[in-house]
């Protein structure tokens, strides 16, 4: 039956400016000084290397459960690397690598994931929230942050980290449809890493881009070629730009790979090929954007092996730091600190009790 | 001292706040121009504008969600969630999240936000607009959770829930909200959260209570003492969580019997840890059974049963004489 | 004994019936629960029987 | 900077076919059979009386709040009227139009706007489940129902109705996501009647149609003119169909207005103007309906009346079965009805406290 | 009798409803593929295949949403929260929607779905993995609530549930997953749900408990036993709704003295009824104040503090032990 298309009017687009095969769509390189591009490979090196610590250290169970970022180094770096220090990131719990560009400590990162609160503690002068491990639910965070921001007038931007799984979620929707409805300054940074544990993308909606969710809120959305830390940054230089003069949010979706396993806990096997997690391999973000940066002369093979060096022996001191912190901390009586401003009455009982509880279990290990 | 009804003293109590800390701002469904469907917010956006009275979508994820994260950004939102039968919609936001953050930053984020929210029967709602959950919130760890039972105290509650540098819980008895009018002085007042109040003298019997049930139990006291000469000690818990346990426990020591009403369902409910706690700081000076004239296990009723559901004057009188008729 | 007289038979190991206040003034006067024969309901012993209880131990033995 | 749009794949349409004027797109009209037609119309003139006279019964106390249809009855019936009575329909909680075509009788709907749980019955051939309130949860049943008849291979369909407000919860775009992903056969039909209680279309989201969120799933969208049952009939049969071949779910948006106040709790005076009222009840779907069928000859005049005063009997005798159930019913006890299969103990020892309390007041109330 | 974990035992009552009774899906986030992130649901999807194996969507509210409307068509859908952490997310479709749609249509339409869910602390997990919030679930109206405790029962309870025709809400304690296996018989078995059990017997205390609490409480009644001549009697609740107070107070009215144990947050926990009920049933025969050793009302610390948080056998014998100490 004949009927009237309805024109879609809000922008869904794709980039890629640094190909898979290292080769460069030079009309769209973006601008960007020396000493950013240096210090997001850096940071992508850093990132790639923590990450492969922490995973022996996990293995030699010398910290917990945690989600790996191998892969999605230039998803991350390029998103926060678009970002002025005095704006804010929401993160989900695979930000590894921004969180390090944010100014994180490495031993808080261990420490959060060795099983120790105080892992938890952002510096004071950080507006990166906490790892957020409900699927979805920073993102109304998020909204709530860049509102604030524009009713303070502090031109300040959010920027939340999320994976494809998220968009599944109803606080997805309810974050970006809220977005737009207020005009936040807000940058929603999808990871779509194809997995959302062992459910694939396909499974996960139907729909063939994840940036063309943005249509239902009338939303720009872009999906980026999510290795490319290039493309990355161009696109959510764009989206911090738009919401710092007023223009509102933005969808990014990074198209990437999860190249490990879900978490520590997780065995990929079970749900996916060899072949293809292979195949991503080749696209890896930091060769790629190696070879860019020496072939810009930026970088030199000698440089190379140097930051890898540099990072192996700060990621060294962090480990050490970690485990000189851990045998300090661990007081149990700590569980009942930061719950609320003031403890209030039966929470001090309870501590007396716990408090009283040690003392008799330090008696009886004494009798024994 | 102007007399006003429970929504009255809401408003002003949100208006002066608004008026003197420019960090308080309210939001949720219909709170602006329409004041909210109860009239709370009722014209706050024309004195403040919709920069601070934002209605927002029909979403109450969003509205607990964006609030957190104002709250982190130094604001003091107050949100509203329409009806306490919605607001397991914002369930995980509360339990994830506010109750949260100051504990998993280590103090560097606080979230000073309220959750303001209509609860409990008797006024003839729809399905899903009589519910009494408060033990949903009073269970969960990191929360304040308040619940004041006249315009009074709750002026004064909700003054200080904004200023409470922790998430603060706030349930209004929606049956109080036009059912009478006390004197609300125009200069603001605070009452501390986590105290208790002693609401009646008496020597024979404790009741334990809050909210909506406060007038009922006051009622049932009035008519034992008139007709029974029973002399009935009532507490008005004011605050679920943290809970204040050092009043009542002491007027049990004093009178030896406890009755608890609330309308909850019994099982579970905010009643269980009140005896339990009765249980640890007031065990030998019990000479009676506590009993819980409560709401039964049930979905609320539509409205033609819900005054059966509900704990009266009358119920609540029974289950004091019988409890004061067991011998020590 | 006093049991078989009370012609309440318990088994020893059972908590006799009494509420915690009954209990404590028990403790208070002195006197054993067990001893004392319930009147409430369902042999219950009230204060008022701790009370009658601790009266009788009280009371001067009979003159000879 | 230049990039490559995203080409969207899924429709998104509008379609209009009897214009605000009463005047007919020919070569859209579909084609519907004369006693549909009749149906149809006797239908919405029962709901609109309906919808008068509950107005009339809560202004004297005799039923509670409810929600009135005025102005939705050819968005809510064109819809059901695609369905066969073995499919199922999740209504939210204004649909009485639509409750009346699959056979509610009018007189639980007055028990249950009268506070009578009585009233929730569902007749055992019907498969329309009771009132949902909390706003968008219900659509998910819809998917579930659709999922389970495409497991057991019934072909039925499931219909779900809800409002403009609606599609910014969680649970919109869960059920959608969904359906989608699981191609389930339903329908989700989202009456636009421009207010949320007070909160306007414009407040609710951003979005320029609502039909263009369905392009977040994948989903077919298509956009009618809700007040034109002729259209609203031609997108639901064919969503329907689409829905029983195994194609898949639909997202129909019927743009209507509600007419009278959000439920009779509600003051639409302070937030909406009585021009845009006074607008929007030019284009009320009845006497548009009713011309075209003077016009094509299915109706009279002389049968516009009979019809009038059969719904208007219809309406009177039922008002009378409710008020003389209403007489029979109400006993406390049944609350404890319909939990469990069976009673657990602690509720009928609840139900024996209940008694005894019954009969204490009834004791007290003879002593004074 | 093979010996299997509780994993294993879960298992095998999934496939064996499954094989017999067509009307069984199962659904949830990496139940298909990945066979769960437990492995309860491992081969399912290969043994029947993607149509009664859903692997969803990231979605929890679908994932209850979507098993209501099944089971109103008359499936019996088992599903998969994969967290109770996360289960707050669907907590309105389950407090609006499963455990009312019987009583809203008068019977005409019923939900006979279950909703498992790992729950507790005690396997170093991430936040949000190690919550113990089953009090929720118990005080809402119209679900049951059913909390194995081991291998065997878990088997029986988990058949029981999905056979019932109303929606039963099921935790599984993940420290007891893979803790210890126990002989479970290959034919079908099922256990009543709403009963408690009687684990061990004996004359001077009562505990009371469920969940992976069980072990620790028989090990501290096996110690108590062995080195202070204490007869611990231990209750496992298996159902905390519709509670059954029967044995445990007829249990009470025979040692004088209980002990309540779990790892919930104290204050509005599950404990708190018990106390509630023990009042209510054997208020005579306690001689004192029942002691809670539970969960602090914290939120769960990460987890080099988990095992300072959760009740073990010398917290337990402990509490025992005072509770003894006490006169009559
Ligand atoms: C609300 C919620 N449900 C379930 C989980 C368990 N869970 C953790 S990560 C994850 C998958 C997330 O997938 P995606 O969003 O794609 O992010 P990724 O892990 O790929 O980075 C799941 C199901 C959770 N953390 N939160
Ligand atoms: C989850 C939830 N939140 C809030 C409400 C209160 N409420 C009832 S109807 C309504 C507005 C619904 O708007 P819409 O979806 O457009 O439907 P309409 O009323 O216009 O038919 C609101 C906020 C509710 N019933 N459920
Ligand atoms: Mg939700
Ligand atoms: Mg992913
Ligand atoms: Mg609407």
């Amino acid at each position: 039956m004949p009927r009237v298309p309805i024109e879609i009017t809000s922008p869904v687009e794709y980039l890629s400016i640094l190909k898979e095969d290292g080769t460069l769509d030079k009309a769209l390189e973006p601008e960007i000084p020396e000493d950013l591009l240096l210090r997001l490979y850096r940071t992508m090196v850093l990132g790639r290397l923590l990450d492969e610590r922490m995973l022996q250290l996990q293995r030699q169970g010398r910290i917990g459960t945690f989600a790996p970022i191998k892969g999605q180094e230039a998803a991350q770096l390029g998103a926060v690397a678009a970002l002025d220090p005095g704006d804010w990131v929401v993160p989900c719990f695979r930000e590894t690598a921004a969180q390090l560009w944010r100014g994180t400590p490495m031993e808080n990162i261990l420490l959060y994931f060795g099983g120790y609160e105080e892992g938890g503690r952002i510096p004071d002068d950080q507006k990166t929230l906490p790892v957020a491990i409900p699927v979805a639910s920073q993102l109304l965070h998020a909204v709530g942050l860049g509102w604030a921001a524009r009713y303070r007038k502090t031109g300040e931007v959010a920027m939340t980290f999320f994976g494809d799984g998220a968009t599944s979620e109803g606080d997805f929707h309810e974050a970006l449809n809220c977005a737009a409805v207020f005009q936040t300054p807000t940058v929603f940074v999808c990871q779509n890493n194809q997995w959302a544990i062992s459910v694939p993308l396909s499974r996960q909606t139907r729909s063939k881009t994840l940036a063309q969710k943005a249509v239902a809120y009338e939303m720009p959305g872009i999906r980026v070629d999510g290795n490319d830390v290039l493309a990355v940054y161009a696109a959510a230089r764009e989206a911090v730009e738009r919401a710092r003069a007023g223009e509102g949010p933005t969808f990014l979706e990074c198209v990437t790979y999860r190249l490990a396993m879900h978490t520590t806990a997780d065995d990929p096997t079970k749900y996916r090929s060899e072949e293809e997690v292979a195949l991503w391999a080749q696209k890896d973000p930091i060769p790629r954007f190696q070879k860019y940066l020496l072939e810009k002369g930026i970088l030199t093979q000698e440089k190379v092996e140097e930051n890898a060096a540099w990072a192996g022996e700060a990621i060294g001191k962090a480990v050490d730091r970690y485990e000189a912190m851990r045998g300090e901390l661990g007081d149990p009586l700590e569980m009942f600190e930061h719950h609320f401003e003031t403890l209030p009455p039966t929470l001090q009982e309870q501590r007396e009790e716990l408090k009283r509880t040690l003392e008799a279990e330090r008696m009886e290990s004494h009798d024994a | 001292m102007p007399k006003m009804t429970m929504v009255q003293a809401l408003n002003l109590a949100l208006r002066q706040e608004m008026e003197q800390d420019d960090r308080v701002v309210v939001l949720g469904e219909d709170v602006g121009r329409d004041g909210g469907v109860f009239r709370v917010t009722d014209g706050l956006i024309d004195r403040f504008g919709e920069d601070r009275v934002l209605d927002t979508p029909l979403a109450e994820s969003a509205i607990a969600g964006m609030s957190i994260g104002m709250a982190v950004h130094g604001l003091r939102p107050v949100c509203e969630i329409q009806f306490s039968g919605f607001s397991y919609l914002n369930f995980h936001q509360i339990e994830c999240h506010a109750s949260r953050l100051r504990w998993r930053s280590r103090g560097r984020f606080t979230v000073p936000m309220v959750l303001r929210t209509p609860y409990g029967g008797g006024v003839r709602a729809l399905e899903h607009h009589s519910e009494s959950r408060e033990a949903f919130y009073a269970h969960m760890p990191g929360l304040k959770m308040v619940i004041p039972s006249g315009p009074r105290n709750a002026r004064a509650l909700l003054v200080s829930a904004i200023r409470d540098p922790d998430p603060v819980i706030f349930f209004e008895p929606k049956a109080v909200y036009r059912a009478f009018r006390e004197e609300v002085p125009e200069k603001e007042e605070t009452l501390p959260i986590g105290r208790s109040e002693l609401v009646r003298e008496g020597r024979h019997v404790t009741l334990i209570t809050y909210g909506a049930m406060v007038r009922p139990t006051l009622e049932a006291a009035a008519q034992l003492s008139e007709k029974d000469g029973i002399e009935a000690e009532v507490i008005d818990l004011l605050t679920l969580a943290p809970l204040d346990d050092t009043l009542f426990t002491a007027s049990a020591r004093k009178t030896g019997r406890v009755v608890v009403v609330h309308e909850a369902p019994r099982s579970y409910g905010p009643g269980a840890e009140i005896v339990a706690r009765l249980v640890e700081k007031a065990f030998y000076h019990l000479e009676a059974p506590v009993r819980r004239p409560t709401g039964y296990d049930l979905i609320f009723p539509l409205f033609s049963r819900e005054q059966a559901y509900l704990p009266n004057a009358a119920r609540i009188a029974r289950a004091v004489k019988e409890t004061l008729a067991v011998e020590a | 004994k006093a049991e078989k007289e009370e012609g309440v038979p318990r088994e020893a190991e059972l908590p006799v019936a009494a509420s915690p206040s009954t209990r404590k003034l028990a403790r208070q006067l002195g006197v054993d629960l067990r001893a004392v024969k319930g009147t409430g309901p369902e042999g219950r012993v009230t204060a008022e029987d701790v009370r009658r209880a601790a009266d009788r131990a009280k009371a001067p033995a009979a003159p000879v």
